[in-house]
């Protein structure tokens, strides 16, 4: 059996549950000495684990978001949605496997989905880039927001990406002039939006698909301006020190909701999504379903008005004289 | 200045580095000012009736918010908006050091609000709405107070249908307000999108730096977008790419004459020709709009 | 048939080449056919069957225009527009052989009038019109019938509210009637906008081969673009291409799976998952644009 | 001084010519019956120029329009147009110098000019691609048109180009695709559309930026479905045969307005447009004057919808039992 992937917070609980593990399989019966030993522990553990995982640190969090095991958009496609249909290309370069857009529907309204697609393995993550989409990406959403828009499909966007592709190519093919169209239009789609933060939230290449009229954010997902280890890079000139910077960015769900960018949290399981995933599945299913339900009844015009407001509201500034 | 007489008081000047190079070498402030790209001095005198171009090189000086409306409106045009518009600091950010010093420290470096002056004005005799960035403040970053400036002033285009004007600098999001200044990307994306809706012009011009959530927000959804030659105009910065590829960038990559080339300009305009550029571009597009001659 | 008898009637058989292959290998014709992909033979009941697929390797045959549609259509409900359209030869065109000849020619050879089979039929319930081309007829290729043929299918779906099903193979534009045939790309595209601007769907299905001037009009700006397994899909032919940039084509250049990865298609659908795909697609689309469930 | 470019059929014009510039470069004074031989060849060049440019066959014709020194469209935004503002790139991938797009005004009226763009030495050609366009181009076209239509500005097209160029990366990037979609944007365009062939008109490619509400042709320039090489190569098996295509595909400017696919022909100086520019940039600019004077008067929706039935129209066939 391969060793399962262990975050550096959770990795002295870790340990000692693979001791009890291993005590365990010695017959105790003749040590009662040892027998209490063995439930001591297991008492420190069920403590330490409440420890560890139930004041996560924004650091933590983050750790968390990037767990591979976390469900990723095509775990929700395959587990929530049901007559899914891919869409492929930008019709104009290429077809970016770090973005996904489809068909798909949840409990029975047809919608159109997108995302970011991380890989569900190394070979995987590879082909898609690590979810770090090209500009042909944001191209391949743009179609499918106007096919949404053409046919009244509401979208809903998973967004878990560590940012745009910051290389060469992306960067020629205008990576900032795909981001950019993507918010203009997604500013004037006549459709509901719905937007489900479900890991890693990384700046303008998350924001490109993520901006609409509702965001849900699951408890260990982030969403931030710049990637803690970018700022601290430039702050203290190590990227080792991202702990620092996670905390101040107030990057996490909870701040989200806080500075009202965020419309509401759904709680994952203890250890995050990925210790349950069923759970979370549901949880968001339900959360989806209930925003759209609550956004087709509003009139078009109406729609993007108060998207427009939406957005428009953000900011804290003072009036000077 | 008799050359006699310039030997006589060196020693009495003071030497500073001009242009935000990374050479110390020393250079007469006020009086003379050195080159960053071809290092030969040059009279402050010239330097100003060139609208700061280097007359050796051509190198294009920054320019400060104040100096570049004044490059671009009729003179006497100009009007404020928001003068007093300030950032605060929502996230009480501090690493380092708190983000309130900097703003303290950039107010008083530059004697500026923010790091935009917005304004009505007119070009070439067209009604705009202008905006510039001053890159000494904070590098242009976007915050919440520069989101707002810009969006109220693509709003006030609309509201009082005159064409949009922005020269851009800026070296992107202002970190130090999180998640509130990403969402500036999209509040001022939205104010681009509902002005074109309205059929009003809007003409970008990108100068150096230009990148990161600025450029990939308002600064390139203009309906016709300059950029002055050598500026450095992208997303992700060099630095972070050639951490993530692991490899030295071209030659030239991600200035204005290869972002021209893949397309992404309309023109690599030299300064003194960018405000009758803008000017003439507005007689088509303003005018057009305005009369609607063909519809 | 038990293999002795096969033996035994094998030298009555009569051996022809299926599916325009160049290799001229005997295949038995009627009986049993020959993969031009895999070269193994396949029963030709078996082909039938499975719409002839290729059991052994997923080569897919060319079908005729009225077998793409009871492929595709609900049984029983496709309904001809136009059957008597036909062309004319509006240049008297003769080089090598007048054109007129040929039209005869291509009637007599596959019973049909022109290269396309258009009407109103409904795909898993929905209300469609659907046209289908057929290779056999001068490479269906499209001149002034053919054009006409598909605007007025195209008009048909946006005046009875229907979408638009389209299978297109085609050699290109019809040169025999030169530049009228150039002009109907001009007329299928702007049929295929109003259909849009009214917000009904279409769905088109790309088909070996479909180039020149079908891919660059009505062909590829549909809503959903579907194309076959290995279909041959691109603007200029492949030897034009050779001759032009002198070097050997990549493999695969053109193909399906190619232009799929290269952003022009929304998926590579096998034959047997076509109607069943396209009737899903329709209940996105149509249902949405009828019902304005959303908006 | 570099020889002159001399078109096939004109090689025995071109020939006497020289013979006779020749002959009067010697002194005949002492020879009166020399000077009437010369004084015959004066004539009968006079009857051969006639008689070769008088009535220029469909292929010869093809060599006119393709004559090396013909005017291309950067010439008549010199010599026609003023206040010229060039517009660069299709914001997606590149900018594409075979096609160029342009602000530029005629007799005071502001409007926007596209047109394919062929180099005027070698050099420029190679840069140019001999103003065969990649998917670039027609996108960048694209973009001019949609700021033509937000901004009421009446388009001028000039066509020239032997058609999209044949290669992988066109190919790859959606040669189709960008023509398709070029066709279907300037069905909806709600501002005047005129074009001008002034040279070669070749297939997908031209009618790309070609299609509008007014053709007008020079009278030397050609419009074809196909190349007459191209023709000839697949009917004859034999490129070469292309002078044997060129009637019968009807391709010549006579043909168009017979043909009612074109609107009218400006007559060229003998010989071909480059013989005499100034003549033909002056019958070009009053004609594209007139043309875009006569439909700037009219209704938008009306505009797009004579657009319509224009191209609805062309097209022969027969309405059967
Ligand atoms: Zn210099
Ligand atoms: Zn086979």
């Amino acid at each position: 059996m391969s060793r399962k992937y262990v975050m550096e917070f959770e990795r002295p609980l870790i340990e000692l549950e693979e001791q009890l593990v291993a005590l365990r399989r010695i017959d105790l019966s003749d040590n009662p000495d040892l027998m209490i030993e063995v439930s001591a522990l297991a008492s420190e553990i069920d403590r330490l684990r409440i420890e560890t995982y139930g004041h996560l640190t924004p650091w933590e969090r983050v750790q968390v978001a990037r767990h591979p095991d976390r469900p990723k958009v095509q775990d929700y496609l395959a587990a929530i949605f049901s007559d899914v249909i891919e869409l492929h290309g930008d019709r104009l370069y290429g077809d970016d496997a770090a973005i996904v857009a489809a068909l798909a529907t949840l409990d029975g309204r047809r919608m159109v989905v997108l995302g970011h697609r991380k890989g569900s393995n190394t070979k995987e993550n590879i082909k898609r880039n690590f979810g770090s989409p090209h500009p042909e990406g944001f191209r391949k959403a743009m179609r499918a927001m106007r096919l949404a828009d053409k046919f009244g499909l509401p979208i809903v966007s998973f967004m878990d990406t560590k940012g745009a592709h910051p290389g060469i190519d992306a960067e020629e093919r205008g990576q900032a002039w795909a981001i950019a169209e993507s918010l203009a239009l997604l500013s004037e789609l006549h459709v509901p939006i719905v937007t489900v933060g479900i890991g890693e939230g990384g700046s303008g290449g998350a924001l490109a698909i993520g901006m609409g009229d509702r965001l849900i954010m699951l408890e260990n997902s982030y969403y931030s301006v710049i990637s803690p280890e970018a700022c601290a890079s430039i702050l203290y000139k190590d990227s080792a020190r991202a702990a620092d910077v996670a905390e101040p960015l107030k990057m996490t769900a909870g701040d989200l909701l806080d500075l009202g960018v965020s419309d509401e949290t759904i709680p994952e399981p203890l250890g995050g999504a990925h210790q349950d995933p069923e759970a979370v599945f549901s949880a968001v299913s339900e959360r989806i379903s209930s925003a759209v339900g609550s956004l087709v009844v509003i009139d078009d015009d109406e729609l993007v008005e108060r998207r427009y407001k939406r957005h428009r509201a953000i900011g804290v500034f003072e009036e000077g004289a | 200045m008799p050359i006699a007489d310039w030997f006589k008081a060196r020693d009495e000047r003071r030497y500073t580095s001009i242009g935000g190079g990374s050479a110390q070498t020393d250079v007469p402030e006020g009086v003379w000012s050195k080159c960053d790209a071809c290092k030969r001095t040059i009279y402050e005198g010239e330097l100003v009736a060139a609208n700061r171009v280097c007359p050796h090189c051509g190198h294009h000086f920054p320019l400060t918010a104040m100096q570049r409306i004044d490059l671009m409106a009729d003179e006497g045009t100009f009007v404020e908006f928001d003068a007093g518009l300030t950032s605060v600091d929502p996230l009480q950010f501090c690493a380092v050091k708190p983000y309130a010093d900097s703003l303290d420290a950039a107010q008083d470096k530059t004697g500026l609000n923010e790091a935009i002056i917005t304004g009505r004005a007119t070009i070439g005799g067209h009604d705009v709405v202008i905006a510039a960035m001053d890159f000494r403040f904070i590098g242009a970053s976007m915050g919440s107070a520069v989101g707002e400036k810009v969006t109220r002033t693509l709003e006030a285009a609309r509201a009082e249908k005159r064409a949009a004007v922005i020269v851009t600098a800026s070296g992107g999001a202002r970190m130090q307000e999180g998640i509130l200044s990403l969402m500036q990307m999209a509040k001022t994306s939205s104010a681009v999108a509902r002005l074109g809706s309205a059929g009003l012009p809007y003409i970008s011009v990108l100068t150096d730096p230009t990148m990161g959530g600025v450029t990939a927000s308002f600064a390139v959804l203009a309906d016709v977008v300059f950029a002055e030659p050598a500026a450095r105009i992208g997303f992700a910065g060099p630095l972070i790419i050639e951490q993530t590829i692991r490899q030295k960038l071209p030659r030239g990559f991600q200035s204005a004459e290869s972002m021209l080339q893949h397309g992404m300009l309309d023109g690599v305009v030299p300064r003194d020709e960018l405000a009758s550029r803008v000017s003439l571009v507005l007689d088509y597009l303003a005018l057009a709009s305005q009369s609607g001659d063909a519809s």
